[in-house]
């Protein structure tokens, strides 16, 4: 087991050879663990075959891998079985095919509720299918700190309620979802519960079951894995009762020129040749990731972050956005400065090594709630130290003389 | 070619060319056609149940020599059997195939099988006349009790 | 520029450290080429970033590399414009986007033209199409000799024609399209035409303005590149008029919740994080692809493929699929042995380092309408030699001998 | 900091501050709301063009300091010009940025916007104005010739 003590820095090639980089986004994309890379480089040195239909023995090894991926996945969601886990491109595909495939059992004037806090790839699918179907589409507001207003809940989980798809931690704010309080409401009313995990991964292994959700989404790049790989996770007995959302090669049972049977899932999720050696390597960071001290890092994760807050509450002017309590958030945090735009922001602190992103991070609607067009964005994770916070809190002290 | 280890013994070839069982059933009480999407095995499987037990079965299989002689060792070996024995047979060929276990007691015949365990991709050629059987006899228990 | 005589296989890691593997199955999934994998680990270790969003350096890097690939792949494919390529994670979902983003221009009654040998992955999703729309959809039959029968086209492209989708060259029969003929028609009526290029980029750059086509599909992995990364190409003025498929992160202009309005194309195609690395991965593969001489490769394929045809048209009773001229065919060679079946064929090959692959090859109307289920096929790419053919043709006369 | 290779330039944060020609034209002949959906900036552009040459312009800029100083460049320079003088700066301009061509003739102001060079992502934000300013002249244009 590793201890924190250990620079995890080190694990991070990219990381490794850039001794002055301040990497401060991690939200929009992790970078890769050395484990991650390793593992795809050596599945497609050693094991490069397609999946599923080989006999040969490179075929095999292939087959048995990605088969492989598809448990360590489940281990590190502590899934009910491997086959309930699809591998997608990414945590938008995920959505999108929930939306499609789980959103064609849907009839015109059923509810999905979604919240504005959703990043837009968990908010623009939902409108699509409100458009294609006249289902209604009904938002959880958020409190004045950026969580979401559960209060309301009565009032919008109605009988004709039939999924609850909202984010496990806001791209933006940070600020935790009380998911059992969620699922306890969707339960009442037969709704069914999808979690946008996508931001709640880089911060450890999760629990499906405990968390008592039906659908999980997630993307291989922001857990310290490549891109171009994803996750949903369905409860097996709902995955077996939906259509295919993308269909082609590898999820049929049988096809005629009349009609097309479906194989069963996970297979009838994933059309085409699979992103074989990069569910690979996802396997290999989570993997990686199930050895680690998470209480550990998550104590050092919040110190961080309450550094960082303290810091910026004592800018004059300086909106910090979501909640102040460190427990209520994960280590992403966003702010406004009146008068300066995130974009001038940002490039003053490139100048220091400092990577930090400006914009409305694709949240507009959260951005339209909290009165505002633009943020800057700061998000920490387990490679992150004081050094990074205290080198972005000197150049923002910088960056207000410098833009003044 | 050490036979022993070879996947495709005489044994294997020798099933499947007696193709035990196969053929249809004049008056069967179940059946099941199954496949393997992945490979194109398909296996037609007819039971007639009587008290529970396999009176007799008919099958049409079409396959690799790995399904066709499964399904002739059924051909040989089912009759007199009820749904328990079979899938205890079923399961035991699966863990023979999977983890090594040993032949399944009662059917000496599917030691035959043992060189395929290197062959994970081939175990569904093996097990679908197997499968295929239980589907049929859970077809003639479910038309049973509805009568 | 390469010459021939420099054997290609040392490029390819799998192949390099594995000398006694004939692989003949680079038509399921070729291996990678080192400049691929390379590409790969070399921009997730030094330009690691998400794209289009950030201001700082790594991210500008990121995008450039991003965009740069883009650019290559036009190249590749000598389209008209970099904007005009989409990336997505395969070919099977750039069949689904058009089947979904063209297949909404669509009504009842319009027809969409394809044909019995298609992969199921440019079958299934016209099929979907037109179970949810009412389109008609109609299919090219196949001469004895596996190629598309055009003499059926002034009967098939009909007035209500609005796309004939089909692939260039047949997975299972290797059977090259006279797609001039085909475009002729389809212009006549209107028609657009897609071409499902998944078999034949591995066979060289192409040109989509001389094809005269509107849409173009391939994969990454099919190509020597990385999995997980697949291209759309469209025409620029086609592309503007089509709406999203998948909806998310990086294709908006703005949300609300009341409405959504979309990125002009490309981005308006690639809904969250694209396959970045992956991306310029595929991008290595095709400039390497670009320093080869094609002339010397296609004859050297074409000596390979005649060598193997002449081989097995020896054997008593088997029976080949696909035109036995070499000039109308890929060096793709699938073929059936009364008696024997493909798995066991390939499982007796395998023992002997020959990775070939048995099965229905995902086209099973194409099977059943040369009266088959399954078949075995053999498929050379550029890096395979007249050992790999001589150790096949050796190896299928012991696996008649040893399974009679 | 060397304030030749500077980004952030006296002149630049001098023309954001001034912001000449914000706000909105009584009689505008054309308008065009642009926005960079990547990055949050977003221009409101008014011109009120007459003989083919703008009489004035009026623009609402929310954005970045370079947005907001190139649109106050364009409030200090645009009148008396027409459209294929600002189409030639515009296009200047963008050669500027992107392969270092020379400062647009006449509007000497836009070397200040030289350090950019290096910035590919920001140079959206010099050129959205001038985008947008060409967007309201055929704006203009059009509802002219339709009248
Ligand atoms: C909360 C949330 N959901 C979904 C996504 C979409 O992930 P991806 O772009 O990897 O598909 C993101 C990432 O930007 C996110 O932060
Ligand atoms: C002709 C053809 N089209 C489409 C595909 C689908 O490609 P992919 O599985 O990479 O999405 C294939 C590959 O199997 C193919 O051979």
């Amino acid at each position: 087991m590793n201890t924190m003590d250990t620079p995890l820095r080190d694990g991070f090639p990219l990381l490794a050879a850039s001794p002055d980089l301040h990497y401060l986004d991690s939200a929009a994309t992790s970078q890769i663990h050395r484990s991650a890379l390793d593992a795809v480089a050596r599945h497609e040195t050693t094991c490069r075959a397609n999946v599923s239909r080989g006999t040969y023995r490179l075929a095999e090894a292939a087959d048995r891998a990605y088969e492989q991926a598809r448990q360590t996945v489940a281990r590190f969601l502590n899934a009910g079985a491997a086959g309930e886990v699809i591998f997608t491109s990414g945590a938008t595909a995920s959505l999108n095919l929930v939306a499609h495939a789980f959103g064609n059992t849907l009839k015109a004037g059923d509810r999905v509720l979604i919240s504005v806090a959703e990043h837009h790839s968990n908010f623009v699918p939902w409108q699509m299918l409100r458009d294609r179907t006249g289902i209604e589409l009904a938002l959880i507001p958020v409190t004045d700190a950026g969580q979401l207003d559960l209060a309301r809940l009565p009032e919008l989980i109605t009988g004709n309620c039939r999924l609850v798809a909202v984010t496990q931690c806001s791209n933006v704010t940070g600020a935790w979802t009380d998911v059992a309080t969620l699922v306890e409401a969707a339960r009442k009313v037969g709704a069914k519960v999808l979690l946008d995990g996508a931001q709640a991964v880089q911060h450890g292994p999760q629990d499906v079951r405990a968390l008592g959700i039906d659908f999980y989404a997630f993307s291989g790049h922001k857990c310290f894995g490549p891109g171009g790989v994803g996750v949903l996770w369905g409860r097996e007995e709902l995955l077996a009762k939906l259509s295919p959302f993308h269909t082609g090669g590898g999820m049929i049972g049988e096809v005629t020129p009349q009609a097309t049977t479906w194989a069963p899932p996970p297979q009838r999720f994933e059309a085409g040749t699979p992103p074989i050696a990069q569910a690979v390597g996802l396997a290999a960071a989570l993997e990686w990731m199930m050895t680690l001290d998470w209480q550990q890092i998550h104590a050092r994760e919040s110190r961080l972050c309450e550094l960082l807050v303290d810091g910026l509450l004592r800018i004059p002017a300086l909106r910090l956005l979501g909640p102040e309590s460190s427990a209520a958030r994960a280590p992403i945090v966003s702010f406004d400065i009146p008068g300066l735009h995130p974009h001038d922001i940002c490039q003053v602190l490139d100048a220091r090594n400092l990577a930090l992103r400006g914009g409305h991070h694709c949240a507009q609607p959260l951005m339209a709630a909290l009165g505002i067009d633009v943020c800057t964005r700061a998000s920490i994770a387990l490679y992150n130290d004081e050094t990074d916070i205290l080198a972005l809190l000197d150049g923002l002290s910088f960056a207000l003389r410098e833009l003044a | 070619m050490n036979d022993k280890d070879s996947l495709y013994q005489d044994a294997i070839k020798e099933f499947a060319r007696a193709a035990h069982g196969h053929g249809q059933l004049a008056a069967a009480t179940g059946e099941a056609k199954l496949d393997n999407p992945l490979c194109g095995d398909r296996v037609r499987m007819q039971v007639s149940v009587t008290s529970g037990h396999v009176a007799a079965i008919a099958h049409e299989t079409k396959g690799c020599l790995l399904c066709r002689a499964a399904a002739s060792v059924i051909g040989l070996h089912a009759a007199g059997q009820d749904a328990n024995g079979i899938e205890a047979v079923a399961h035991d060929l699966e863990g023979m195939l999977q983890e090594g276990a040993p032949v399944p007691p009662g059917w000496p015949e599917l030691s035959m099988f043992e060189p395929a365990r290197r062959y994970p991709s081939r175990h569904g050629c093996v097990l679908l006349p197997f499968r295929a059987l239980l589907a049929a006899m859970a077809e003639s228990e479910m038309k049973r009790v509805q009568r």
